[in-house]
């Protein structure tokens, strides 16, 4: 951004000074946060990045108060030149109020859901700042405006239920406007939101960031995201601040190696599908959907009866052998559900399943059916943990996915066979005898590709198998599935709604939404030459190095209302004392 | 009003009726089940000839087939004919009537009571820290621990024979000293609902006190008092209403003790005494009245809960 | 602390932990294995036969010989608590068994199949639900008379709808989880995916209900036998106790009835404090 | 083992049968009933203490057991198979309506009926007719020794024959109303909470002192006992006797003790199985200690008694020298645990066979009286069980045969509600037929059945009672009641009041007649 408009030695609006988070849990203390140093100036952007549990959400939270019980914080946290410790804790709630707003991750939990928007926008105006009701709620709908929303007066009198998390992360960013703070502390905040509606709400931060010269820490797992949008990106590891980049020299400039493989994992340099390779030599379909239909029956908004709900219309495609297929699509456009049908997990209205020429339209009927057919497709969920029987030890899970398949086999052969997978998706045999609980995501996920593996099957479906990890772990797991396609043959059916994982992975891609198809191909052809409108958008919203987010579905025609901000306040008041 | 509370009291009109209905049949084939013959009830006391026998059985159509006899009870019940009592061989409803204010009162008492301190103890103990939680906490375990009639004997022992400054028998005279009368069978009533009040308000207190949304209002620097009443203690309302309805309806049920226990001549001691009597038609009676009162009561409670959170009743998947 | 480090000889060290970390869930423990004990051992461990007249004097009060007192028919009111603990913890017993066992037959029935079992399960439920426990045994001894067994099995069948409920909303959410799906994806069978799977995973929870139902169904019974509906005398339940003590409140021996009501009150509380940790654990479980 | 006695003993002499009568009006009495809520003020179909005050018989039963006029002037023998009533003049119901002899005509037939609990009294009778203005004539098929004191009791209670027709079934109950001549009149029934009545301003006799007597229903004894002590209730008939400590210290008002029929006692269900046994009914006779029952389960409120014809039912009667020597020739009840072993071995019942005694649920006093049974059974080497009957059930049993199978025993306490020796010897030892409503184990001696009915169809009151005394020798040692102890009629009374019937006549006379403030 543009350098600080007052005078050359102006205090950062926020300063973390060397800030250490301990936690007293269970009567011993520990230490979450030890080195956290960042200093964030009028109007500039800090992206903080870093592994997960690395104390970025923490350092937030120690300046925005909201530390757990039992917390206490060292080293020192300065607004506006003024340490946090030093102050009363009134003056310190007004401080925070006045100065600070911060937005969280999900905006739909941070919103009372029993009052209106117009409630939570003007609670603070009326009970803090002191402003009449009538002149809170224009005030709320002008904020509401210049987020960028249409119908500001007919939103104050709805509830957070009635909204989407794109419009809600909004309101949320135009409530914290209310106060005119100096600082936006915002965690994570489109992490939830998927790419188009990511890029609305980056559009909405840049605009206000440019009119009201609003300094912002963001926190972020998305390297390019963060380079896209701040002036400067601080990396964590281990509750320390490792190194602080410019964003834009920042891949040249890492010096410290966890950063390097992070750059590594997350902006992958123009390396063309994996599986590109895979397109030569048609193979026979292992595979045929063709004109899958799906409808739910759904309470209806009215209240009474019921609507029909379609999520999966007319759907078709063709995965072949030893091949990977992709689904991408927006989130609730039917990626998941044409995956169940597939699965046998959902029953299709209309449309036809072939695989390998078995019609598999309807769900088997009869275990012996569901263990042929168990034997040829397998599926790998996106929450690892979840899709674990928690109480079962990885080897008891494992050993019950062979036992399905092989039921006579003796307890030798079956740790040999437990060995063997654990070993195909690179897990050390010791895991065996663990919980869920006691492993990370990424070694989950392994093991449940292993027990899908178990069955030695022809397809594997994986609906979103990499979403839920973090960057380099993700690598690790898109390397995994690719090595095994290779090795095994089995063909991929990868459900994502991220186009890299896609692209890093398949070969062929299916674009989805609302339940239809509206563009496939091979790779190459959807993403680099698409010819939908909506697969062209969501390119573009891809953050990228260089990439300006747009706003694309409400795009403001009034003017935006000249604000006063904080800092152009402060300078009249200058003014008149002068 | 929002159309989808409207949708919520219509389906709570459905399954209200519905519910009703089968545990009206519920109640009557019971009864029915009842071994003994409904006759020597009825004639309880006295030697019945067969003539007496004959004209009993006919004027309570005990010979018709049995979905017969359910028709005649429930149609009765619907028109306001409650059915004879065997035993006082008067209409029930003359029997109930006067029974019912006594008894209304006592378990409205008693839900002032619940609603006071089981709801103020729970948010002492969720937002006063670890020593009153801890207090509030010990209360409510030995409170969850008393049953009615134990509250109910000692009270007794102590006013009666110790302190006298509450009577302990009888309902009393016009409002105030029915109030005074009925202080302590409502405390007795009270103590066990107190204390389960109390733990559901303070886990929902706390749990909303957790919640992210009311992080956003203290950042925000929205006064404590202001944040409790609007963002936890309305938020937490839901939770605590419902189970208000199954309390409340259980307090009618249970107020058969604290009635036996301190000479009140209400429902419960009714039910109870015609239960010994094997007095069928007001047993049933009074059972599906505590059912009505359940049922409406939970009614209620959800149709409140819809219009404090609409979403409550939010549109999306069936089943 | 795990099986091994008990069993390796640092018991005393253990317990000494847990009494310090945890003294309430302890002391609630060791109230709980001395009922236990009654209840099994009560009449071996009675001073004298509990059925006696005259072994005190009427009405006496606690002495050295007596130390609960004799009560209105110079009986041993020592001997009738400690044999009294069975059928007082008997009752219950029964309760929670059956009604564990229906409800979370009829809930895991109902989660499984869904569509028209769960719908008329659920509507069956509800009915129960709607009739006070209290309601169904005064109706059950209207029925079948007086004694244990007809208000145990009505208080089973009013509980039942407590315990379905809250199995079928966890038994469903349980099936909803992906490990669910994983499972038939794999082509395990429905059998072994609700009896390896499902049931352990609802353990713990209808474990939890359990223990709170337990205290509940000691209360009522114990209010049904002091209704005068329940057990009977001469039995010495303790509801029973306390419903026949309860005159010589007024003549200054309050311990004929005090005294089983506290062990009533001691009972429900410790079950209620252990309860209450099974319940934490249970839901700590969850995630 | 010695126990030690905690009630102290009672002077038999110093029995009250009624308190002094009132010299000052009071507003309000509220008097407890422990029998709970009577089901039907009519006077045909149940007892209660409300009736007597409602409904007043043809001759009055006084505090002491003798018989005087009451809307009879005279009722006398006019020959062996003929009595002739003459009413008293100018008395009128409630409504003011004259009270007639149709009235009393109606008011009698209404007990020739089998399901009538006064059935018994009438049983020789052939017709009742109305022979004047004021004058009614009962004609017999046998001379009856019994019927002119069974007049004095609720036998001989007048109802108003055109209301009582009107009203139909409802007749009595709450809902339908009652008309009747005695010093109070009904005002209010709100069911479950209260019986109203106002004094009968009209009454022949002189109106009570009392403008408003109020009843309400408090079956459970602990909650009356509290409720008396407090002032909450101003008076009640059988009180709880083992409050008899708290009330004897009471402030509020004092626990008056008057003479009694009431006995406690058990007796045989069934003509089979071991209750039916003689031996074994005089082994547990034997075997239960009658001075310390009374201490237990009356503290001390009562005597033993020697046979199932209490004392106090002769009293006031002509012959009662005769029936006074006779029972003290009988010998003493002892406690012989020996004696009573050995009855058990002779016996030759099977003792593995549990027998069962049948009580009511929430008599505390019956129900300790079943435990004693069953401790002194357990002395024997006899099982006994405890069957404990809810109300209803409880009532079953002395009407349908098949409520009395699974029995051995029952456990009651009864009372005499007139004069007269026969009442419990009829019913316990004739054949069903001639009036032995209660011979369940299916006694029969051609003697006793013989001395009965000569005793019963003799009007010469000495005759009568000879014959009464030769049955008496041959059944007492049967023990076809097990009687363990006869009762006095307890009174609770506020301090202020006085005036009240407290002897067992209040079942039967308008007991409150004379109530008031002292
Ligand atoms: N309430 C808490 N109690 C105990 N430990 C906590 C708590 N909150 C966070 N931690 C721990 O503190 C460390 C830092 O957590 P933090 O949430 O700041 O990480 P993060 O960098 O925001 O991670 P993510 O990217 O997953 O959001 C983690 O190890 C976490 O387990
Ligand atoms: N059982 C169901 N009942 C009703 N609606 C359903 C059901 N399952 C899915 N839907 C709806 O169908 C639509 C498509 O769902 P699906 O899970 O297939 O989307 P998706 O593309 O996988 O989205 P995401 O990226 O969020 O996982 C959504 O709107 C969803 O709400
Ligand atoms: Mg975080
Ligand atoms: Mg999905």
């Amino acid at each position: 951004m543009t350098a600080p408009m007052h005078g050359p030695v102006i205090a950062p609006v926020l300063e973390l000074d060397r800030l250490a988070v301990r936690a007293a849990i269970d009567g011993e203390t520990r230490t979450l946060v030890h080195d956290c140093t960042i200093r964030v100036a009028p109007g500039e952007a800090v992206g903080l990045v870093g592994e997960s549990g690395s104390g970025k959400t923490l350092s937030a939270r120690a300046v925005a108060g909201l530390l757990p019980e039992g917390f206490s914080t060292g080293g020192a946290i300065r607004i506006e030149g003024e340490d946090l410790a030093a102050l009363s804790p009134s003056r310190l709630r007004d401080l925070r109020a006045r100065r600070i707003g911060m937005v969280f991750q999900s905006p739909r939990a941070h919103l009372n859901p029993l009052r209106t928007i117009g409630d939570f926008m003007t609670e603070a105006l009326v009970s803090v700042a002191g402003a009449k009701p009538d002149a809170a709620a224009a005030r709320a709908a002008d904020l509401l405006a210049e987020v960028g929303i249409p119908d500001p007066a007919r939103l104050l009198r709805q509830r957070p239920g009635e909204l989407s998390g794109g419009l809600l992360q909004r309101v949320m960013i135009a409530s914290t406007l209310a106060m005119d703070p100096r600082i936006l502390l915002a965690d994570e905040i489109t992490t939830a939101l998927d790419v188009t509606t990511q890029e609305e709400v980056m559009a909405v931060i840049a605009d206000l960031r440019r009119h009201r010269d609003l300094a912002m820490l963001f926190i972020t797992h998305d390297l390019a995201l963060a380079g896209a949008v701040c002036d400067r990106v601080a990396v964590m590891q281990h509750g320390r601040v490792i190194e602080t980049l410019r964003a834009s020299t920042m891949r040249s400039d890492a010096s410290e190696p966890y950063t390097k493989r992070l750059m590594a994992a997350a902006l992958p340099e123009e390396e063309r599908g994996a599986g590109a390779n895979a397109t030569t030599g048609p193979a026979a379909p292992v595979l045929a959907v063709e004109d899958l239909r799906k409808v739910f029956a759904v309470r209806s908004e009215r209240g009474f009866g019921t609507d029909r709900f379609t999520a999966v219309d007319g759907v078709g495609f063709e995965l072949r052998a030893g091949s990977a297929l992709g689904i991408v699509g927006e989130s609730g456009s039917g990626k998941s559900t044409t995956a169940r049908i597939v699965c046998g997990l959902e029953t299709a209205d209309a449309g036809t399943v072939a695989v390998m020429g078995d019609d598999w339209s309807r769900p088997a009927r009869g275990a012996a059916e569901r263990r042929r057919r168990a034997r040829v497709a397998q599926m790998v969920f996106q929450d690892p943990y979840q899709s674990l029987d928690r109480r079962r030890t990885v080897g008891q899970t494992l050993a019950e996915a062979i036992g399905v398949h092989r039921p006579g086999l003796r307890r030798a052969e079956l740790r040999d066979r437990v060995e063997a997978l654990l070993g195909a998706v690179r897990l050390d045999v010791a895991l065996a005898e663990r919980r869920p609980r006691a492993l990370s995501g990424g070694q989950l996920q392994r093991v449940a590709i292993a027990r899908a593996l178990a069955a030695e099957p022809e397809i594997l479906v994986l609906d979103e198998a990499v979403s839920a990890l973090d960057v380099t772990t993700q690598v690790e797991i898109l390397t995994l599935l690719d090595g095994i396609r290779r090795e095994t043959g089995v063909a991929l059916l990868m459900i994502s709604h991220d186009l890299e994982t896609v692209r890093r992975l398949c070969d062929r891609v299916v674009v989805m939404r609302a339940g239809v198809v509206v563009e496939q191909g091979a790779i190459a052809e959807v993403l680099d030459r698409p010819q939908a409108e909506y697969t062209r958008t969501l390119l573009d919203s891809i953050p990228r190095e260089g990439w300006v987010p747009r706003r694309r579905l409400t795009a403001r025609t009034t003017p935006l209302p000249t604000v006063a901000t904080a800092a152009t306040r402060t300078i009249r008041q200058g003014d008149l004392h002068e | 009003m929002n159309p989808r509370v409207l949708a919520q009291l219509a389906r709570q009109l459905g399954s209200l009726a519905l519910t009703l209905f089968l545990s009206s049949v519920v109640i009557f084939c019971a009864v029915l089940l009842t071994p003994g013959d409904p006759v020597s009830a009825f004639a309880g006391g006295t030697r019945p000839t067969p003539d007496m026998i004959a004209a009993i059985r006919a004027e309570h159509h005990l010979d018709d087939p049995v979905w017969l006899q359910y028709l005649h009870w429930a149609g009765g019940v619907l028109t306001g004919d409650l059915g004879t009592s065997y035993v006082y061989r008067t209409d029930v409803v003359d029997l109930i009537a006067p029974r019912v204010g006594i008894t209304v009162l006592l378990v409205a008492y008693a839900v002032v009571l619940i609603a006071v301190f089981g709801v103020g103890s729970g948010i002492v103990a969720a937002t006063r820290g670890r020593i009153a939680d801890r207090a509030v906490l010990m209360a409510t375990s030995i409170g969850m621990a008393l049953p009615t009639f134990v509250v109910a004997i000692l009270l007794i022992w102590i006013f009666a024979r110790v302190l006298g400054w509450f009577p302990v028998y009888g309902a009393g005279e016009g409002f105030l000293d029915q109030l005074y009368h009925l202080t302590l069978p409502a405390i007795s009533l009270a103590v066990l609902y107190i204390a389960y009040l109390s733990r559901i308000t303070r886990g929902a207190v706390v749990s909303q006190l957790h919640s992210e949304h009311v992080e956003t209002a203290r950042v925000r620097g929205i006064p404590r008092a202001r944040i409790f009443r609007r963002h936890v203690f309305l938020n937490a309302s839901p939770q605590i209403l419902a189970v208000s309805g199954a309390t409340v309806a259980g307090l009618f049920a249970v107020s058969a003790i604290a009635e036996q226990a301190f000479g009140i001549g209400g429902l419960g001691s009714l039910l109870t005494e015609a239960a010994a009597r094997k007095d069928v038609p007001v047993v049933q009676v009074i059972s599906l009245l505590l059912v009505v009162v359940f049922v409406v009561l939970n009614a209620i409670a959800d149709v409140a809960i819809a219009i404090i959170d609409p979403d409550s009743v939010k549109p999306g998947r069936t089943a | 602390m795990s099986v091994a480090q008990l069993a390796g000889g640092r018991v005393s060290t253990v317990l000494r932990r847990a009494a310090t970390r945890d003294p309430l869930v302890v002391t609630a423990s060791i109230v709980m294995l001395g009922i236990a004990v009654m209840a099994v051992f009560g009449p071996a461990l009675a001073p004298y036969d509990p059925d006696a007249l005259y072994v005190g004097p009427i009405s006496g009060p606690p002495t050295l010989a007596h130390p609960f007192g004799t009560d209105d028919l110079g009986r041993d009111i020592l001997s009738r608590v400690l044999v009294g603990a069975g059928p007082s913890v008997l009752g219950p017993i029964v309760v929670v068994t059956i009604s564990s066992v229906l409800g979370a037959a009829i809930a895991i029935g109902a989660a499984w199949f869904g569509g028209a079992v769960d719908a008329v399960s659920s509507r069956l439920i509800e009915v129960l639900f709607a009739i006070p426990g209290l309601v169904l045994a005064v109706l059950a001894v209207a029925m079948f008379g007086k004694g244990l067994l007809a208000p145990a099995v009505a208080l089973s069948i009013a509980y039942l709808p407590l315990v379905a409920r809250l199995i079928r909303a966890l038994a469903r959410q349980e099936l909803a989880k992906p490990y669910v799906a994983a499972l038939r994806v794999q082509g395990v069978g429905g059998g072994a995916i609700c009896f390896r799977h499902l049931v352990p995973a609802l353990l713990p929870a209808l474990f939890a209900q359990a223990t709170v139902g337990f205290g509940y169904a000691m209360l009522d019974l114990a209010a049904i036998s002091f209704l005068g509906l329940g057990a009977q005398p001469p039995a010495s339940d303790w509801g029973v106790m306390i419903a026949s003590g309860q005159p010589a409140l007024l003549t200054g021996a309050p311990e004929q009835a005090v005294i089983p009501a506290a062990f009533v009150v001691i009972t429900v509380l410790a079950v209620n404090i252990l309860g209450a940790r099974v319940t934490a654990w249970a839901e700590g479980g969850d995630r | 083992e010695p126990v030690p006695t905690s009630a102290a003993p009672v002077d038999e002499s110093s029995l009250v049968a009624a308190l002094p009568d009132a010299t000052t009006e009071v507003d309000e009495v509220t008097w407890g009933l422990v029998e709970g809520e009577p089901r039907t003020l009519d006077p045909a179909a149940e007892y209660s203490f409300v009736i007597p005050n409602l409904c007043e018989s043809l001759l009055q039963l006084q505090p002491d057991f003798t018989v005087e006029p009451g809307l009879a002037t005279s009722a006398e023998w006019v020959d062996p198979t003929t009595f002739v009533i003459d009413l008293r003049e100018g008395v009128t119901f409630w409504d003011g309506t004259p009270l007639t002899p149709a009235d009393v005509v109606f008011s009698m037939e209404r007990n020739r009926v089998e399901s009538s609990p006064w059935f018994p009294a009438f049983v020789l009778v052939d017709t009742i007719e109305q022979t004047g203005d004021h004058q009614v004539t009962v004609s017999f098929t046998a001379p009856d020794s019994t019927f002119r004191d069974a007049l004095s009791s609720a036998a001989g209670a007048v109802v108003n024959a055109a209301q009582a027709q009107q009203a139909g079934d409802a007749f009595g109950t709450a809902s339908g109303d009652i008309l009747c001549t005695g010093p109070y009149e009904l005002a209010d029934w709100t069911p479950g909470t209260e019986i109203v009545t106002t004094a009968n301003a009209d009454y022949w006799g002189g109106a009570p002192l009392t403008e408003t007597l109020r009843y309400v229903f408090v079956p459970d004894g602990t909650t009356l006992t509290t409720a008396l002590l407090e002032g909450e209730i101003d008076g009640a008939f059988n009180v709880a006797p083992g409050s008899r400590s708290v009330f004897e210290s009471s402030d509020e008002g004092r626990l008056v003790l008057g003479p009694s029929t009431a006995s406690f006692s058990f007796g045989p269900t069934r003509s089979t199985g071991a209750g039916a046994n003689p031996d074994i009914r005089r082994a547990l006779s034997l075997a239960i200690d009658r001075e310390q029952y009374v201490q237990t389960v009356l503290s001390g409120l009562g005597a033993p008694q020697k046979t199932f014809t209490p004392p106090f039912a002769w009293d006031g009667m002509e012959a009662a020298d005769q029936y006074t020597d006779a029972y003290a020739a009988l010998p003493d009840v002892e406690f012989d645990l020996e004696a009573a072993t050995a009855l058990v071995e002779e016996s030759g019942e099977d003792l593995s066979v549990p027998l069962v005694v049948a009580i009511p649920a929430g008599a505390k006093e019956l129900a300790q009286t079943a435990a004693i049974i069953q401790a002194a059974g357990a002395q024997l080497g006899l099982t006994v069980e405890i069957d404990e009957r809810q109300p209803a059930d409880f009532t079953e049993i002395f009407f349908d045969p098949a409520a009395r199978e699974s029995i051995d025993f029952v456990a009651t306490a009864g009372y005499l509600d007139s004069p007269g020796v026969l009442g419990y010897a009829q019913q316990f030892l004739l054949p069903p037929d001639l009036g032995g409503f209660f011979n369940w184990s299916e006694y029969s001696n051609e003697a006793v059945t013989g001395e009965l009915q000569v005793a019963r169809t003799t009007l010469d009151p000495a005759a009568s009672a000879d014959a009464f005394i030769a049955a008496q020798e041959v059944f007492a040692p049967d023990q076809l009641q097990v009687t363990l102890a006869g009762a006095y009629h307890l009174t609770f009374l506020n301090d202020g009041l006085t005036g009240v019937t407290t002897s067992v006549a209040a079942y039967s006379s308008p007991w409150a007649l004379h109530l008031g403030a002292e």
